[in-house]
């Protein structure tokens, strides 16, 4: 029997990968259902195993069964290690995704799955941490705090229980590597967590997963059951989301486990004091606990080789948006944003010129290509006044109106914001309605009460719309300043960067640095 | 209702059970020093003139302790 | 109104093994059973995990997913993200809306058909893309939304 | 005092080593673990803010209060980052005013502006902040999406929020969390639609709310502000005073404007409740101007005739005419008073004094009778003292507490919320009651193990206990060694190793399974199963109200002595008082044996000091107690009786056999706010004037003495210390006091224990705990440290002597009685106000196992009976109760649930055994016949004849 290989990864299942893998079964092949390779260009992809290996073919509808297993399928890409979206990776995290049975405990031994952990158990927990510390892993959440620091704060912390927390609530737009690995190969996370939960002291674990997965919650809790007695005595448990984007923000999660509203807490204390419970706690994002096997399995120098600056080893690139090769590129931090988004993402899917791509989620700047040429780099990043974040880029053609997109970053912030925080809970509110204004060139008469006789301060006469524009300004830096988290702190950064780069959106003459280009 | 002899014989009859564990002699001891220490001068009386009233006739041990609290009152 | 009886059956059950925290994972086990969590139930819960009422009326009340009344039959969950927008979602949530006879974030009258709002359901090289009572489509345009309207409608 | 609003530090405050930092270049040092907004307010530097207020953890969403520190990116919230060494922060900088000027700007542009009419102009932090912030100009407009439609919530009688004024700092929300732990609030929705709710976004009332009134203390504008506030406006002065309810003592700033109280508001610097109070406290102070307030005396010949009103100088002159006739023809022990636990200190030493120096005898009792007479009867036989060995604080260190017989969430609610913050932060907790009370299992609480015992099986129970303590070698034996008699030791421990006490044997006596009692006494022994733990005991009157009250009261003594739980704090034998003074009114020599300090009357040096001082002979032979004077009045031997401010009819048991003995008698006197029910059988009526009218002081449960300040006139003319020299007077005694504080002087003066109490001690301290004196200058928190105060703590033998009050075929259910949060004891203050929107009326609690066999359905009216008679009330079916128990409270003079309760009492002190009467309850179509004669006799007797018009 030809054994096939066809993802149930759920973009794979959006494009009808499983009438495709029915249509295989009719036609007498064994399915093995993997993880996506990343690729979605290529998807419902069909991978027929062959004595010269596994030959792809993608895309494949399920009418393609008869010239898909004859080989004279017209989309046949040959091996796909050798195709040229995947051949310039560096899969250090996401190596076995596409390639195994995702909830076969053999298979993921069979590819070198558990030697991390097996390295770690060898190792006393201050030895786990040091070379976590060594690697120069960073948190892939967003913040790109050191990992071993805070695993260090954690296993110094004295307390009678301790947590590890895998945030799996990628709410950003644009990003999508944490699912893709909890669909095709959540071993690989549970072993990430459990060389944690031995570093640290940690006896049970989290793995709060957005309710929009309902594919990653359910592997998720297939692969835990299934790994139970690997890992014991450390214990994992999946809690699911209910919507809300701010509980992605790590103190609003643990609010969100607790069972309690979503709000954020302030800090300090930080969680890897007072996390969960009150206890100490690790929280990391899914690709900071997914580098962990690596690091340990084949040291900290090999993760560490890898990488740009001070942002050592590989990022899980996710390119989305309108792209021609859209999908999951891991890769050492340093590659230019140009050469993501022309060279590997093939420029826009339909056709035209690309105009604008935010990095980071909807709390990311908006960058113009004349700015291609940022190495993806925490610092340089930062220094050009964006965010690698989770490490999505989405990409914009010439059509889009960037102030229409600057109010829907105050918007999503309105429609998602906890309430807790003033600028965030009323700014972002008042923000959309400015924007509202901006966009109709129709700047603020004085209300009616404000030319009431009573009223003696407010100013009657109306606003121009560059006062319109300056109180935009005001009001981000009051957001960006006074915001209790990231979700009203950071917020400002796509307006701002919306307005500082595509300015004639806005009603006012372009950008200098556009002009020049 | 009780009457108020009826009463006084019942209340120490109450003390002397709670005593009781202590052994009968304790507790008829007991019983005479708390009701000298709680009872008023009336209550004492009315108790001490239950003793001649051959009517209603009180338990040994109330009696005894009535005894007790009449002989007090004599050497006071 | 739900049956008192059986909201006090599906709390047993998910309380039995519960542990701690066990509120959210109970208010999704409700909401799958009855398909909205019936506000009659809040007095249940929370005799149940030792809550206030008030506690369990305010995360009810927060968490966009849980539902205080019945769903329309079909959902439609559009996302409305940046690179859905990148990928003409403006359009086809327009053009859903016209042709389900459905406001964003509303159910129609009927009850046949309600279409909601969803913020990035990873998918986001392939948009626009929408849950379809639970289930992902991709790359949603004009045939795609003959497609889906009809199946709601049946 | 001209009115402040007290100084509001922002954050907690914290204790740890101190730590100095530079506050715009002023040094400061501060503890570890302080704020920096703390920090800054301890040099008086304001950091705006309004989501912060001392009484609550840090929150940090309004984002009003950032700072700079140099060296660290952003601008943090001075609320939520603590203080580091060397830190140098600024509070002020073009920056930080700009970004506070921003937020302001969000507040505003969703804001109503009317703030010239708004309740709480001048007393709004929200409007306080712009102010200081400079907002001029809110230049979003005010036509964007606001909150300004919501209605406003009247549902609550005492205060009105107003979601259009609210900012959404969650203080109301975080208050009732933390400080109150009903956690009734919460926010609805998120983001912009960010709403306050109570419980399921209903109104207030109908919502879990208890109505404490801390979410109103905590609310920053007028969102939650008292309906006296908006009625009157805000206040222009304030006086600290102490709460006239129960035993807590709840400390409270009577805001007044002239003469007229605004609103009684927490005082955060009370040591009893640290800015907490409780529905009654708070806001249940109307009665204090009641129409129903009698403000003239009045005189009758019998008691069948209507009430004539007089001068104070008649029925003064009555009065002494009157008990001194008596007193010629019957004797001078025919005569006797009742000190009231609702008075001051100085009103009882001076009622007490009456009767012992004007009155001649020692027949002065008091309504601790009825309460915790027992408590100082076994806490001297075991400990030495008569009051109870720790401050409220202590329980913040209890690591496990153990309730028995006690209700604090509806009878001492500040307690009560104290109690329940220490358990959410993890202590464990026993409770040892037949009724399933809200400590058991309330949001965030639960009791590891609940005892529901049979109703008058305490001893039983808690000599299991000690079984389980002595026999599994759990008993603290160096501290046994050290501190406790050892021969009483030996006795004790002998006879609780008998198999015959073991929880086994008494299993079915008591009604709870061994194992419960086994791993309960566990529990409390091990210090909650923490090495080094510590085991605290509260109580009420579930212990004392028993025929083995007194036994009970030593068996708890003897659990706490042989864990070594006496001493030190979070430990200790802890009796919750009913009533605001009832410890005063027992220290003030209220008892018929004890002068004040509990020193025997028969000791003749103490009575040769007393006798110095007041220039008479004192009668060295015990009085009568309340119950004895009632029977010697039915035999004809007692004829007058003074009762300041207590209502024997309605609180004492066995109505019928208390009704007798009033009418017994040919003078009875009653001082009183109201014509209660006693005054029914009253021949004077002397009024009496409210805590608001006086000044004086109240010893609460834990020992410690608070001022009482007057803050106006009183409405009747005479504060009761007054007419109670009035009276002194009018007999002869000759007093001269002039204000009460010479009163105290006195007190000091003949009572070791008060030697260094006197108003400047208390006007500098604010409160002080007896013992204060050279040996404890500082006054005491926690007794026994060193060694107890009779030496060796003794055990005593508590046998198990079962009631004579028995269930049988006729009487087959067993009634107990407690009471409610809103409502307070016989419900004469509490009736008159509002409160009654909440327990209107007395239910019978019945289990619905009972309640079927009998045909009751919820709500149903049920006739009551026991031995001692009949009453009416409606049923609530409940689980509370345990089958075979029923329980009501007794706050309603119609409900008359001492018509039912029993003659039997506490075998050493008389206490009524209230706790067990056994009853048949039966469906009945309303009220009684008794009821109904009752009611029209009572009518009858309340008929007040108009004054003659002045010529």
């Amino acid at each position: 029997m030809t054994r096939v290989f066809i993802s149930r990864d759920m973009a794979s299942m959006a494009l009808g990968a499983d009438a495709v893998a029915d249509a295989f079964t009719k036609a007498g092949c064994d399915v093995v259902r993997t993880g996506s390779r990343g690729l979605f260009a290529i998807e419902p992809l069909v991978e027929v195993e062959t004595e010269a290996g596994r030959i792809a073919y993608g895309p494949v509808g399920p009418e393609d069964t008869a010239r898909v297993l004859d080989g004279s399928h017209p989309n046949r890409i040959g091996q796909i290690e050798e195709h040229p979206f995947f051949s310039g990776q560096q899969r250090f995290t996401f190596s076995r995704c596409g390639v195994i049975d995702p909830l076969s405990i053999a298979d993921y031994a069979a590819n070198g799955g558990w030697k991390g952990l097996e390295a770690a158990y060898a190792l006393s927990p201050q030895a786990v941490v040091d070379a976590v510390k060594a690697s120069g892993l960073r948190g892939r959440g967003g913040a790109g705090f050191p990992t071993g620091i805070k695993w260090q704060t954690v296993l110094d912390a004295a307390a009678d229980e301790k947590f590890i927390i895998c945030n799996a609530d990628e709410g950003d737009s644009g990003t999508f590597a944490d699912r893709m690995l909890m669909e095709g190969d959540p071993f690989h996370l549970i072993e990430g967590m459990a060389i944690a939960g031995h570093a640290v002291g940690a006896s049970h674990g989290y793995i709060y997963i957005r309710s929009e997965y309902p594919f990653a919650v359910e592997t998720m809790r297939a692969a835990i059951a299934r790994s139970a007695a690997k890992i014991a005595p450390f214990t994992l448990e999946v809690r699911v989301g209910a919507g809300s984007y701010v509980c992605g923000e790590e103190t609003s999660l643990l609010e969100s486990i607790e069972g309690k509203r979503g709000e954020v807490r302030a800090k300090p204390p930080l969680p890897a004091i007072e996390g969960l419970w009150g206890k100490p706690t690790v929280i990391n994002n899914v690709l900071s606990l997914s580098a962990v096997p690596f690091i340990l399995s084949e040291g900290p120098q090999a993760y560490a080789d890898v990488g740009f600056g001070r942002s050592r080893g590989t990022m899980p690139i996710q390119i989305a948006g309108n792209v021609k090769n859209g999908g999951l590129y891991e890769i050492g931090f340093g590659v230019t944003l140009g050469e993501l988004v022309n060279q590997i993402g093939g420029g826009t899917a339909s056709g035209r010129p690309v105009r604008a791509v935010q990095v980071g989620g909807p709390l990311g700047a908006y960058l113009p290509p004349s700015m291609f040429h940022l190495p993806f780099d925490y610092e340089a990043f930062a220094e050009a006044g964006g965010l690698i974040g989770h490490a999505g880029i989405t990409v914009f053609d010439d059509t889009v109106d960037m102030a229409r997109m600057a109010r829907f970053a105050m918007e999503f912030c309105a429609a998602e914001s906890c309430g807790k925080c003033t600028p965030c809970r009323i700014g972002s509110t008042r923000g959309t309605e400015l924007i509202d204004r901006i966009m109709a060139k129709a700047p603020r008469a004085a209300g009616t009460l404000e030319t009431l006789p009573q009223i003696r301060n407010a100013r009657t006469a109306a606003r121009t719309h560059d006062e319109e524009i300056d109180l935009l300004r005001d009001l981000c830096d009051t957001m960006k300043h006074g915001s209790l988290c990231a979700l009203g702190g950071f917020t400002p950064y796509p307006v701002l960067s919306a307005l500082d780069h595509f300015p004639e959106d806005f009603g006012a003459s372009p950008a200098l640095t556009e002009a020049a280009e | 209702m009780m009457s108020t002899g009826e009463r006084l014989a019942y209340m120490a009859g109450q003390i002397l059970r709670n005593f009781a564990v202590k052994g009968q002699e304790a507790a008829i001891a007991a019983t005479t020093d708390h009701i000298l220490q709680f009872w008023d001068p009336g209550m004492k009386a009315r108790a001490c003139a239950m003793l001649s009233d051959p009517d209603p006739a009180l338990p040994d041990d109330v009696r005894a302790v009535f005894l007790r609290v009449q002989a007090n009152a004599a050497s006071a | 109104m739900t049956d008192i009886a059986e909201i006090q059956t599906v709390i047993d059950g998910a309380v039995r093994d519960s542990a701690r925290g066990a509120l959210l994972p109970l208010l999704h086990e409700l909401q799958e059973h009855f398909g909205f969590i019936d506000p009659a139930a809040v007095p249940l819960i929370a005799a149940a995990l030792n809550l206030s009422r008030a506690e369990v009326h305010g995360v009810i009340s927060f968490y966009p997913d849980f539902r205080t009344e019945a769903p329309a039959r079909h959902v439609i969950k559009l996302c409305r993200a940046e690179s859905c927008q990148a990928r003409g979602s403006a359009a086809i949530e327009a053009a859903l809306a016209r042709h389900l006879g459905v406001a964003m974030g509303h159910a129609r009258k009927d009850g046949q058909v309600a279409l909601e709002p969803v913020y990035c359901l990873g998918l986001c090289a392939i948009g626009p893309n929408a849950l379809v009572d639970g289930r992902p489509v991709a790359r949603i345009d004009n045939e795609a939304i003959t497609k889906i309207a009809c199946e709601v409608e049946a | 005092m001209t009115f402040t609003r007290e100084k509001d530090f922002g954050t907690p405050e914290k204790h740890g080593e101190t730590v100095s930092l530079t506050i715009d270049g002023q040094q400061v040092s501060v503890p570890a673990g302080t704020s920096i907004m703390r920090a800054a307010a301890m040099v008086d530097t304001a950091i705006p803010k309004l989501c912060a207020t001392d009484s609550l953890e840090s929150f940090g969403s309004c984002r009003m209060c950032l700072v700079e520190i140099e060296g660290r990116k952003g601008y943090p919230a001075s609320c939520t980052t603590p203080v580091s060494p060397d830190m140098v922060v600024r509070t002020e900088t073009e920056k930080l005013r700009k970004l506070r000027r921003g937020v302001m700007e969000l507040y505003i542009s969703d804001h109503p502006l009317d703030c010239l009419t708004c309740s709480a102009n001048g007393d709004c932090e929200l409007q306080d902040v712009a102010g200081s912030v400079g907002l001029r100009d809110v230049r979003f407009g005010y036509e964007g999406a606001s909150h300004l439609e919501g209605c406003k919530d009247e549902s609550n009688p005492y205060f009105t929020f107003d979601p259009a004024k609210c900012i959404v700092c969650s203080r109301c929300v975080r208050a009732c969390d933390e400080v109150q732990g009903t956690l009734a609030l919460t926010v609805d929705g998120r983001g912009f639609a960010s709403k306050i709710s109570a419980s399921q976004d209903e109104g207030f009332l109908a919502s879990e709310c208890v109505s404490c009134g801390a979410c109103v203390q905590a609310c920053p504008t007028s969102a939650l502000i008292e309906n006296t506030v908006i009625e009157k406006g805000t206040p222009e002065r304030a006086v600290v005073t102490t709460c006239a309810y129960c035993g807590v003592g709840c400390t409270f700033r009577a805001e007044m404007r002239g003469e007229d109280l605004v609103r009684m508001v927490p005082w955060k610097q009370g040591k009893a409740n640290h800015g907490h109070s409780c529905v009654k406290g708070r806001f249940a102070w109307g009665y204090a101007q009641h129409r129903d307030r009698v403000l003239n005396p009045m005189v009758r010949a019998s008691v069948d005739e209507p009430w004539r009103e007089v001068s104070w100088d008649e029925a003064i002159a009555h009065v002494a005419s009157e008990f001194r006739r008596i007193q010629n023809a019957y004797g001078t022990r025919a005569i006797g008073g009742v000190t009231s636990s609702r008075c001051t200190n100085e009103e009882t030493f001076l009622v007490q004094k009456l009767i012992r120096q004007g009155f001649g005898n020692n027949n002065v009792d008091t309504c601790a009778r009825v309460c915790h007479s027992p408590t100082g009867y076994g806490l001297k036989t075991t400990f030495g003292t008569s009051a109870g060995t720790q401050d409220f604080d202590s329980v913040e260190q209890a690591d496990v507490v153990l309730v028995i017989g006690a209700n604090p969430t509806d009878g001492h609610p500040v307690f009560g919320s104290r109690l329940k913050k220490r358990l959410r932060q993890g202590a464990k907790l026993i409770v040892i009651d037949p009724r399933r009370i809200d400590l058991v299992r309330s949001p965030h609480v639960e009791a590891g193990y609940h005892l529901p015992l049979r109703p008058g099986t305490n001893v039983a129970l808690l000599t299991a206990m000690a079984h389980v303590i002595v026999t599994e070698g759990l008993v603290d034996e160096a501290y046994v060694r050290e501190r406790c008699d050892g021969e009483a030791y030996g006795e004790w421990a002998a006879f609780v190793s008998e198999p015959a006490r073991s929880p086994e044997a008494i299993e079915d006596l008591i009604g709870v399974p061994a194992a419960d009692v086994r791993a309960a006494a566990r529990l409390y022994a091990t210090g909650g199963g923490k090495s080094g733990g510590r085991g605290a005991i509260y109580y009420g009157l579930g212990v004392t109200e028993h025929s083995q009250g007194s036994s009970t009261v030593m068996a708890i003594a003897n659990l706490a002595m042989a864990t070594g739980n006496v001493g030190k704090p979070g430990t200790g034998v802890n009796p919750l008082r009913g009533q605001n003074n009832v410890q005063g009114s027992c220290d003030m020599g209220s008892f018929p044996h004890e002068l004040p300090g509990y020193r025997h009357v028969s000791d003749s040096a103490t009575r040769a000091l007393f006798e110095a001082d007041w220039g008479t002979a004192l009668d060295a032979e015990p009085g009568l107690r309340i119950n004895n004077m009632l029977d010697a009045a039915t035999d004809g031997t007692f004829k007058g009786i003074f009762i300041q401010g207590e209502d024997i009819l309605q609180s004492d048991p066995n109505t019928t056999h208390v009704a007798a003995g009033l009418a017994a008698m040919e003078c009875v006197v009653v001082q009183d706010l109201f014509l209660n029910e006693t005054a029914n059988y009253a021949h004077v009526f002397l009024p009496g004037s409210t805590f608001l009218e006086k000044d004086g002081t109240f010893t609460n449960a834990e020992r410690r003495i608070q001022r009482v300040r007057k803050v106006m006139e009183p409405k009747n003319g005479y504060a009761d210390w007054e007419v109670v020299q009035l009276v002194a007077n009018a007999m002869g005694l000759g007093w001269t006091y002039t204000h009460p504080s010479q009163v105290m002087d006195e007190i000091a003066r003949l009572t070791p224990t008060f030697a260094g109490v006197n108003y400047d001690v208390l006007e500098q301290r604010g409160s002080v705990q007896w013992p204060m004196n050279a040996a404890a200058p500082e006054g005491t928190p926690t007794m026994h440290i060193d060694h107890f105060v009779r030496g060796k703590g003794l055990f005593v033998v508590t046998d198990y002597v079962p009631t004579d009050e028995r269930t049988g075929p006729r009487f087959p259910l067993l009634l107990t009685t407690g009471r409610i949060l809103s409502q307070y004891n016989v419900g004469a203050q509490t009736r008159r106000t509002p409160n009654e929107a909440w327990h209107a009326e007395d239910r019978l609690e019945i289990h619905p196992h009972d309640a079927e066999n009998r045909g009751i359905r919820d709500g149903d009216w049920v006739s009551l009976r026991s031995r001692a008679g009949e009453t009416s009330l409606r049923a609530l079916i409940t689980d509370r109760v345990a089958p075979g128990v029923v329980y009501t409270t007794f706050h309603h003079p119609d409900t008359q649930a001492n018509v039912i309760t029993t003659d039997f009492s506490d075998w050493a002190t008389n206490c009524p055994e209230y706790k067990v009467t056994a009853v048949q309850v039966a469906p009945s179509n309303g009220p009684s016949e008794w009821q109904k004669s009752y009611r029209a006799q009572a009518e009858q007797s309340r008929r007040i004849e108009p004054a003659e018009p002045a010529e």
